[in-house]
């Protein structure tokens, strides 16, 4: 049995140096989020030596991090609001109806998903300047939706016809009408279905970019932008931005944290 | 068994309408910008598939799309089966394995500019630890300057970025096999190369086709780590298709130039995707030439 | 008062299910709807349910047309096949959901709900979740809910279909009391002759989408009036051997016939198919040899069912099948001698299948 | 082929709560057997400590009188048909069968000829180049059985529940298959169900299991004539075996009113033991009218099972089913005169049939 644990511990020790190489660049952000910029760009060494939380104090201070960040938070919970609101129906028509052009509605639903967001720049720039809600936070929620629409739909489908349809049915019988059918025996049974989806509606907002930034001019500049705003002006200080991208990690770690046993679950599902 | 009604068309109505506004029109006016001149605000003159041409025989374009198919064939050659092997290397129970799904999810959370700061100041020579860390070894590593620096620089940022996706799509696939699969493997005296290759790959199709898919579509567009990186440099080693269309429609503002670029991109990820698509599905399920032994 | 199918015809993505289909089914009735497996027994259920709709025809309940109404106002009740609880209620919630949908006050669901769960024996899980439960206690509380909004049609879709061979043993018997509590019309979907045999009051057997036999239990047990009724309500399935009538004699091989005389019936000449039940074919030396006609065959295979031998067996090209009392080995291949019973031979029309003469015995 | 024996096996999945206990049985080489029994009786987890999947907290596996407990189930040659078909999708029929031989290393030209010698037996000769993933469950287990069957080291193959998936009309395919592969090549096979109508049928030895106890083994026949204990003839037969509570005093066992003495030569000591009387409906003598030693009843039910007619019967204060013939004219309220014979009536102390000698008819 000696060659058996040998492999086992080969394994387990690459293992283990993926997760370091996992963990090294945010840890070495973290340490520098504790450094003054002197020391940053002086020594080379993990532990910070004059520890500091400066960094910190002065992005929580600067109204300006505080209202980007409000900006963000704004357009990411509208457009996960948006898309369960519009997804749920959705999803419950694709996986109990089978109706004329289901299957070409899907796919074109999960083209879009394919588009690269390049493309959408220049006509969102002209759509959202036409009907006034440029550089307003409801534009990028507005705009996200068309790419986290598509998957938020597979993901629910994919949990709604893990549910028998003689469940339905039977609560039809029992004298369950519609509504009263969808909120108290439904909803429940695919929870963990509307949890998976609205994280990853969350994950899209939250990491976006390119949209966020041409969809907003100055009045409502979303934390990413801000960020590299400040970072465009060469030698910027190098202290502020880690320490601002050790908070943008931070509320996409508590959600995982809620979401983790689902997570699996919810990417095995796919009507590949 | 599903009832056919197309009463259902009212549950699929929203969300059409919201993608609609967001898809149709957006697409119409790409259309209309790729094949009419706009030019201050006299009136549109149609120029048919002018732009077309020109995007296509542009080496800024032609240059950036070869090493964008390049970089996007590397990613999935590294991370698919990179990404299988840690999926297989896990633990199954026991709160290790909660533990490193929530470590897996983290990089896919962190949103697109952090990833690039983050590398930026993990490789940069001033202060970056990358740099200390090959002058042990005595290599002059430059992001900067060196050209194979930054690809390869950019290259791992990606896989550090992106396969914990396959990692967890494979992870799911693995806890679908039932048991009795690798019962009756092993009761075969088969070994573990064949029981991966006869049980565990067949098995991970589906899995698998969506995880090639989703990083197809990703890798071939990516932008902002890249460009929080490496700005596309040295010179154009890492510019790629999105930096072109970004420069083209938002910098220089060439509307017809990149509305066609736009299509072509939009155009070619279509197509392969669905190629993919075809193929991942349709692999080792025909008769009689079955796979060999 | 009771149910009544008129002309009902409805098919699926191409498939008729049912043709013309008419059917009066009185109060008290437990029918059973006797039919193979994916010929529309489900079917026709879901359409008296009004879960699927009809193409043509008319459902009336106690004289009042129900065909558009919504199922949830066909005051009707339906146990499926595999099992169908609300998994995130406790049994107590799932029996209590149609009482509490219907707004009935608080007390009377109570005692509803422990009377229900008393008789079927799962009393003590009600404050547990269905899948905590086995198979065959999920199925009960399935048919507690079913039972307990006394719905003035109780519809069973195979309910037995997954359960353990002895479990469903133990479960025609109770169901077969809780029905006779109960003045409900019960409509029991089954391919299996043996569930209807040990419950129903009625049976309807159904083929090519149309019921081709309805009659009180063993009033068509006994007097098929059609191959397909003698087949598909008999376990083992009813032996069909062809054969031709020339003068006194009925010729079924050249080393097998059998005088009208014995069989008692008088028939003009021409092809016939002459049905016979496996357990009217006995072994030598089960049963006296006087009066029977005997046939060498060869064991395909012998299958112990219940406490009975079931025997398959060919002789030149002709297959059927017979009954050996008890439990006996056989080995494959073994030559046996059989006696038929001509008196327990029922003769059918070659072309239309419909019958000609039932067996002597079974005439009234 | 080998010999399978289990030796005092016991296995608790939870220390205390045992699944299994005392399990002593031992499958001949070449024999056709069953294990038979209820939903959580434990058939599963023997099956689970035969093939290696489960190694038992006591006792022995031994193949051919060898203890193989730390033998993995790769090295036990031991194989399995599932409940659900297991086969690699990816391959043909012919490379599915080849699989274990190609493991093996053994010469192509042998794995050819091997192949289709078995694909002969196992009427797979046609669709040998066909996908297996295409084939239908039927085919499917048969590809399954044959993977073990192919291997000549094979020790012996368990079937757990292998027709569940399996459309009825392909099932009576399937069993004159298992049955005349069993008898052909002298297979050591062992049938894991609930279902007695399978084990029965299957098998010419058959041990029924209830609540982690092996209660008895037998013959289908010697398990319907001679149940050793009151759930073996409850759960073999259909109606089963009807049980009557009853009470000891001196020599006589009464249930109800009726009384019948212990043989003469009992000699052990049941007083204070739980006791039983059994007798199988299909034993029970019933007459229309009055015979001397027999007892009056009422009919409370007369229902035709398609070859029998069941009647539920009251009188002499017990209530049981007894079996006459399908063409039988009695029918519900009517009143009729019963007899149980002696030598089917079996009397149960703690659930243990008592040894029979010659005994006298009851009143």
């Amino acid at each position: 049995m000696e060659n058996l644990d040998r492999r086992k511990l080969i394994v387990r020790g690459l293992l283990i140096l993926y997760f370091i190489f996992l963990f090294a660049p945010i840890i070495w952000m973290l340490s520098m989020s504790f450094k003054t910029n002197s020391e940053i760009l002086s020594s080379k060494l993990l532990i910070p030596q004059n520890f500091t939380t400066a960094n910190y104090a002065e992005i929580i201070e600067d109204p300006q991090w505080r209202e980007s960040f409000a900006v963000t938070l704004t357009y990411v919970i509208t457009n996960m609001i948006v898309t369960l609101a519009v997804a749920l129906p959705a999803a419950y028509a694709f996986s109990r109806y089978s109706f004329r052009g289901d299957n070409h509605l899907f796919f074109w639903m999960l083209t879009n998903r394919m588009a690269p967001a390049a493309v959408f720049l220049l006509p969102y720039f002209e759509l959202y300047s036409a009907i006034g809600l440029f550089d307003t936070p409801w534009a990028v929620s507005l705009a996200h939706t068309l790419f986290s629409i598509p998957l938020a739909v597979w993901i629910l489908e994919g949990f709604m016809s893990g549910i028998p349809k003689a469940i339905d049915e039977t609560a039809y019988i029992d004298g369950y009408s519609f509504p009263g059918f969808f909120a108290k025996i439904f909803l429940p049974l695919i929870g963990p279905g509307i949890g998976v989806a609205a994280f990853f509606s969350f994950l899209f907002s939250w990491v976006e970019l390119l949209m966020a930034r041409t969809l907003t001019g100055t009045v409502s500049k979303p934390i990413a932008v801000q960020l590299s705003r400040s970072l465009g002006a060469e030698g910027w200080d190098w202290g502020v931005i880690a320490a601002s991208g050790v908070l943008m990690i931070i509320p996409g770690a508590i959600l995982i944290y809620f979401v983790r046993n689902y997570l699996a679950k919810g990417f095995a599902l796919g009507r590949v | 068994m599903k009832i056919r009604d197309n009463k259902a068309w009212f549950f699929v109505l929203p969300a059409l309408i919201v993608m609609a506004v967001n898809a149709f029109i957006p697409f119409i006016t790409v259309i209309n910008f790729s094949i009419i001149d706009v030019f201050m605000n006299l009136p549109a003159v149609s120029v048919g598939m002018e732009n077309f041409y020109t995007v296509i025989n542009d080496d800024l374009f032609r240059g950036a799309f070869v090493r964008q198919v390049g970089f996007s064939l590397l990613i999935l050659l590294i991370q698919v089966p990179l990404g299988i092997a840690i999926a297989l290397a896990l633990p199954k129970k026991s709160i290790w394995a909660t533990l490193s799904l929530i470590g897996l999810g983290l990089p896919l959370l962190i949103p697109f500019n952090i990833v690039g700061i983050i590398w930026r100041v993990f490789t940069r020579a001033d202060l970056g630890a990358v740099p200390a860390l090959f002058s042990v070894f005595g290599y002059q590593y430059d992001v900067a300057q060196n050209a194979v620096d930054a690809y390869w620089t950019v290259v791992v940022m990606d896989v550090w970025h992106w396969t914990p996706l396959i990692v967890l799509l494979a992870y799911a696939g693995l806890s679908a096999i039932p048991d009795a699969y690798y019962q009756a493997a092993e009761i075969d005296g088969a070994s573990r190369w064949r029981t991966f290759l006869f049980v565990t790959l067949p098995r991970l199709r589906s899995v698998l086709t969506i995880g090639i898919l989703l990083r197809f579509m990703d890798s071939f567009r990516i932008y902002t780590e890249v460009f929080l990186l490496t700005g596309g440099g040295p010179g154009s080693t890492t510019t790629f298709l999105s930096d072109v269309l970004v420069r083209k429609a938002v910098i220089s503002f060439d509307i017809g130039y990149s509305a066609a670029l736009s299509l072509i991109y939009f155009f070619v990820i279509l197509v392969v995707s669905y190629v993919f698509f075809l193929v991942l599905t349709s692999v080792g399920t025909n008769d009689d030439e079955a796979v060999p032994e | 008062m009771g149910i009544e199918l008129k002309n009902v015809s409805n098919s699926k993505e191409g498939i008729t299910y049912a043709k013309g289909l008419n059917m009066t089914i009185e109060d008290g009735t437990f029918l059973a709807l006797v039919a193979p497996t994916g010929t529309g027994k489900t079917t026709l259920l879901r359409v008296i349910a009004g879960i699927q709709p009809l193409d043509e025809g008319k459902i009336i309940v106690d004289g009042e047309d129900v065909t558009g109404v919504h199922v949830r106002d066909r005051n009707i009740a339906m146990v499926y096949q595999q099992f169908i609880n609300y998994p995130s209620f406790t049994v107590y919630k799932n029996i209590a959901s149609p009482l509490q949908v219907a707004g009935v006050d608080k007390k009377t669901i109570d005692n509803r709900v422990r009377t229900v769960a008393e008789q079927l024996q799962i009393s003590e899980f009600l404050q547990r979740l269905p899948q905590e439960l086995s198979g065959g206690q999920q199925q009960r509380v399935a048919i507690a809910r079913a039972l307990s909004k006394d719905a003035r049609i109780v519809l069973m879709d195979e309910p037995l279909g997954n359960l353990d061979y002895k479990l469903r043993e133990d479960l025609r018997v109770e169901l077969k009391n809780l029905a006779a509590e109960r003045d409900a019309i019960f409509i029991y979907a089954t391919p299996e002759p043996i569930d209807a045999l040990m419950m129903a009051s009625h049976v309807a057997v159904m083929y090519d989408g149309r019921i081709i036999q309805y009659g009180e239990l063993e009033d068509v047990y006994l007097r098929p009036n059609h191959v397909k009724s003698g087949e598909y309500f008999s376990d083992p399935p009813m032996n069909f051997l062809d054969g031709e009538v020339r003068g006194d004699t009925a010729v079924i091989s050249d080393t097998f016939s059998i005088p009208l005389a014995a069989m008692d019936v008088d028939l003009k000449d021409g092809k016939y198919t002459f049905g016979i039940r496996p357990h009217h074919i006995n072994l030598e030396g089960e049963v006296s040899g006087e009066g029977m006609f005997g046939m060498d065959a060869s064991v395909n295979l012998a299958e112990i069912v219940g406490s009975d031998t079931t025997l398959h067996l060919t002789h030149d090209d002709m297959e059927f099948m017979a009954v050996a009392r008890e439990m006996r080995h056989f080995d494959l291949d073994e030559q046996i001698n059989v006696l038929f019973d001509p008196r327990q031979i029922h003769v059918f029309d070659a072309a239309s299948g419909d019958i000609v003469e039932n067996a002597v015995e079974a005439r009234q | 082929m080998a010999t399978i024996e289990l030796v005092n096996i016991a296995h608790a999945y939870v220390p205390g709560q045992y699944a299994v206990q005392d399990i002593n049985l031992k499958w001949e080489e070449g024999v056709s057997s069953a294990l038979l029994g209820p939903s959580g009786c434990g058939k599963t987890t023997l099956l689970k400590i035969i093939s290696g999947l489960l190694k038992p907290t006591e006792g022995d596996v031994l193949l051919d009188g060898q203890r193989v407990n730390e033998l993995s189930p790769k090295e036990r040659n031991i194989a399995q048909v599932f409940q659900f078909p297991v086969v690699y999708e990816t391959l043909n029929v012919f490379n599915n069968l080849a699989f274990p031989l190609r493991n093996r290393g053994i010469p192509e030209d042998k794995v050819k000829s091997r192949v289709n010698a078995i694909a002969e037996i196992l009427e797979l000769t046609h669709v040998l180049k066909k996908n297996a993933a295409r084939l239908g469950a039927a085919e499917k287990q048969l590809i399954s059985l044959g993977r073990g069957v192919v291997r000549e080291d094979m020790a012996g193959i368990l079937l757990d529940e292998p027709l569940t998936v399996i459309d009825p009309y392909q099932k009576l395919h399937i069993r004159r298959k298992l049955k005349q592969l069993q008898r052909e090549l002298e297979l050591t096979m062992i049938y894991v169900t609930h279902d007695q109508h399978e084990a029965l049928t299957f098998a010419e030895q058959v041990t029924v299991m209830n609540t982690g106890e092996a209660l008895q083994t037998g013959s289908p026949a010697d398990l319907h004539t001679h149940p050793q204990a009151p759930f073996v003839g409850y759960f073999i037969g259909s109606p089963g075996m009807n049980i009557f509570d009853a009470s000891l005093s001196g020599h006589t066992v009464t249930a109800g009113e009726l009384s019948i003495d212990l043989p003469a030569s009992t000699k052990a000591d049941y007083s204070g033991a739980k006791m039983e009387i059994g007798i199988r409906p299909e034993f029970i003598v019933v007459h229309r009218d009055e015979q001397a030693d027999a007892f009056i009843c009422d009919v409370k039910n007369a229902y035709l099972t398609g070859n029998a007619r069941i009647l539920d019967l009251v009188g002499a204060g017990l209530q049981f089913k007894a079996r006459v013939g399908d063409m039988s004219p009695i029918r519900q309220g009517e009143r009729v005169w019963v007899r149980f014979p002696a030598a089917n009536t079996v009397i149960y102390a703690n659930e243990r049939a008592i040894p029979t000698a010659d005994k006298e008819a009851i009143a």
